[in-house]
């Protein structure tokens, strides 16, 4: 609890740094991935393994990367290697514990889309697509999704598949033989989301302070589910605020200062 | 030794028309110099190979060199989308190119395939994934001990790639250092291989299991101070972050792209990249 | 950290009878300290991988402890043949032991599957051999693209590797450094992983690509100096040529391998080793 | 030419040394080989790139290694690599120009076994083993091969195929899909042989100083083919031996000090 205000891309950061625990090792996406999990490590979860796919294990940067492959993520490793060794070793391997990732579109069973707006032979938009974002979706032992909500990103159908959530739901993850969990959570700037025990829609668990059922739902475009017993999010520390902010403004300083 | 040359008969003598060529950097150490010599030398119909082609490759699509584009993330990294290539796919300008498609396992494994002298790579992947379907390149091997059934993609196997590196000692060893990315195994994958470095050293001194390229796995040695600029060199110089914004600006036009070109591209030289980096130098 | 224990502990709580077990090392950082324990402690029925079974392996055979032996290449580096694994061989001298024969380049991509999470290990290789025609875990697959027959062979995935490496941080992240080997592989492709090492250290303080094991990748770490000897720690001490040729005549004969191994091995101690090196050391 | 006195095995180890060229990347073997491949460094060929398969590249050891994996290969290597990139991206990769074998039985298609004496599942003699032969053999752009002459390891035929040669001769490697050149060179204590053209029997094409062809044949378990215009091997220069002998000299003194 705090007396600070704070905003809902904090609240969105701060809510998804609460899920990592201090011994995950988490293959980190850039952007709102990469700060809520230098958040964590921050904050409740100092000794907590970040990866990123540029092939720094263990790294600490005392500012945010704009890139995935910041020097300041090497400087700050325990080690860098190559990036055949980082898909192959660590990610393959299985030894990360938690993919953290975000979407350009994203449906209830946690598929998401970074490939195409339109179709993928004459598309609308042809986004950057999907990176690392195929295996990580089925190598790590479970998925984290974090993204703000909206009409245009969470989508009833996605235009393409470039990860693999939970596909039609149920145990449509066994069935193509994938032996990990898929998304296990989505953190939004609204609400916590979990997976349905058997159909493995995204259900809304908690809202965040203030947000209301209809606002979460006008920015959806599915109909919603709601855990019955909903809970609320607790709102951001003065720590959490200030750490996030800290590293923000350090953040900023350090990527105009060039 | 003849393996150093100045980086204009580099790139003549190492690549082609119709060439696969890869210019490979992850984020860091990215050969903007060598990519930039390629432009003047108006090289047509190349099948451009990389994990993440971002400006670069974004200004030799954008200056119609390109054929085809092998690739698994095509964004300006920290930034946003690549408008040139997004003008090419969505528009045709200024002509049509190919795409294949994967993701980054499929294409680190795929370099690391043609540096191991493998016709194709395995690895597990694609899982559930969209790729598979439009891509006819990406089938399957089933393994003969449990029967599950893996991705195979063909190895990458380049005409020439290009990188950038930090030293080269006298002999023409290269040292690559920090994220090292897949430069190596694009070396190792292709018939030739060009690169730039910062400054050539008596001693490359360092630790027994650091990142080197024998001499003798290299085509030729250009020494480029700031070539990979605005991409950067660790122990060198940081990363030109504003450079990376301001390209979304330039590139979301296609008059400010051409006349940007012709200024800072076809009217400049290789040695125009030390001072871009004057400002950025952190030793 | 609870990561850091004793070697007696070490070993009683990751090894079990029936285990495979691979003790790595390629020449240099062999884990003999390791190996002695496992010995002292009397596991049976083993499945022993190694790249290069030499004195250690020699000894567990001779020990009667070992039910299988997967390598590529078994003999006393510099010196010969591996004497009491051949009796076993041979003569069934303990009792008689399976034996999985392989090259080089199959066990190397055996472990480099089993740390990829992959069922197999798929390389050019055995072409002409001998060995396909008596190993029936030697199978071929397919390329899809060009036709090409490849080798196969099953990934290696011990339940429990053993590796020496010169230093630890207090974390228990390790550093190998030097002739690295197979030992990453070892321990990323093993269900459970124990390392000796040489000292713990404030900070490893080293090259940004150096060869290191991150804490979350080891179950116990074990300080023993001089743990390699007779083999080497690089930068540390010398490998003990004169051990390895004296064990050419132990080895030799039954009555004296059983002695040696009493004195030596069943009633010594892991602390032991460090007085072992004291003539070799060199820093 | 030299005053000097030599034997027979400083003879084959310095015309095994003369093969060698200065652009050429070696996979050496312990023992003869590495003892011609280092002559050859410190003789005529100072630039020549030395490889073990322990992950040593470019290395220029002061002495002779006594294993595979001493401590001085890595010292003097320009970079040491793991053993699984050593064998995928350097030997498999294609870059090694000239392996340097040795064997225990040898036939005169250049087969090579190092695997056991008599039958597999019942040998007479269990041998250490192929190690990095099997690949070596048909993964550098050829082989040479060098070993004392004696009817226990010329035989008429190996025990067990541990590395392929030329098979049964004429394109046998061809057949099996086999690209590179094998066995080009066998050098002994007693001559230096080349593989016939057609038949790729290895065929003796220059004898050493004093040495007659009833020696080489009592040495060897099949009827050996003499090239028509058969050659003297030049003796060994000054310069040659001195070399080779201050080297095995700097060899015992590191070896047996310890």
């Amino acid at each position: 609890m705090t007396d600070l205000k704070f905003n809902s891309d904090e609240m969105m950061t701060i809510a998804a740094s609460r899920v990592l625990e201090n011994d995950d090792v988490c293959f980190v996406g850039i952007g709102a991935p990469s700060a809520a999990c230098n958040v964590a490590r921050l904050t409740h979860s100092p000794d907590i393994t970040l990866i990123y796919e540029s092939g720094t294990i263990g790294t600490e940067p005392n500012v945010l990367p704009l890139s995935i492959g910041d020097g300041e993520l090497c400087d700050t490793a325990l080690t860098t290697v190559s990036v055949p060794e980082m898909f192959r070793y660590w990610l393959q391997g299985g030894r990360v514990t938690v993919g953290f990732l975000s979407a350009a579109q994203l449906d209830k069973f946690g598929n998401i889309n970074t490939t195409v707006v339109g179709d993928y032979d004459h598309p609308k938009v042809r986004l950057p697509g999907g990176g690392g974002a195929p295996e990580i979706a089925s190598s790590c032992q479970e998925i984290f999704i974090t993204m703000k909500q909206s009409k245009r990103s969470f989508v009833d159908k996605i235009d393409f598949y470039t990860s693999f959530g939970h596909g039609e739901g149920g145990d449509h993850r066994q069935r193509l033989g994938i032996t990990t969990k898929g998304p296990t959570l989505l953190i939004t700037d609204l609400a916590i989301w979990k997976p349905n025990h058997e159909s493995k829609e995204f259900t809304v668990v908690s809202l965040h302070p203030n947000v209301t059922r209809e606002q979460v739902q006008n920015s959806v475009g599915w109909q919603v589910s709601f855990a019955d017993n909903l809970e609320t999010t607790p709102e951001p520390t003065t720590n959490e605020l200030n750490v996030l902010r800290e590293l923000n403004e350090r953040t900023r300083i350090a990527h105009t200062n060039k | 030794m003849t393996i150093f040359t100045n980086l204009s008969k580099a790139v003549s003598e190492n690549l082609n028309d119709n060439d696969t060529v890869a210019f490979e950097g992850f984020t860091h150490l990215i050969p903007h110099a060598a990519a930039h010599e390629a432009i003047r030398q108006q090289f047509k119909n190349l099948t451009l190979i990389r994990m993440t082609p971002d400006v670069v490759y974004d200004q030799m699509i954008g200056m119609g060199m390109a054929k085809k584009l092998v690739f698994s993330y095509a964004g300006n990294p920290g930034v946003g989308l690549l408008r040139r290539m997004r003008d090419a796919v969505e528009n045709n300008w200024p002509h049509s190119i190919e795409i294949e498609e994967h993701s980054h396992a499929a294409m680190a494994n795929a370099y690391e395939a043609g540096a191991s002298g493998l016709p194709c790579a395995v690895f597990r992947g694609y899982l559930g994934a969209g790729l598979p379907a439009v891509n006819p390149k990406i089938k399957s091997i089933t393994c003969p001990f449990t029967g599950e059934k893996l991705a195979a993609v063909p190895a990458h196997k380049p005409d020439v790639s290009f990188i950038h590196a930090q030293k080269a000692d006298k002999k023409g060893n290269v040292l690559l250092e920090g994220i090292i990315g897949v430069q190596k195994e694009a070396v190792l994958a292709a018939k030739r291989a060009v690169v730039t470095v910062e400054e050539v050293v008596d001693s490359l001194d360092t630790h027994s299991n650091a990142c080197i390229l024998p001499h003798w796995t290299i085509s030729a040695i250009a020494i480029v101070p700031g070539g990979a600029h605005p991409s950067y060199a660790h122990g060198y110089y940081d990363r030109d972050n504003s450079a990376y914004l301001e390209w979304d600006k330039i590139a979301a036009d296609r008059d400010l792209f051409t006349s940007w070109m012709k200024e800072n591209v076809l009217d400049a030289k290789p040695e125009d990249f030390a001072a871009r980096i004057t400002h950025l130098r952190n030793i």
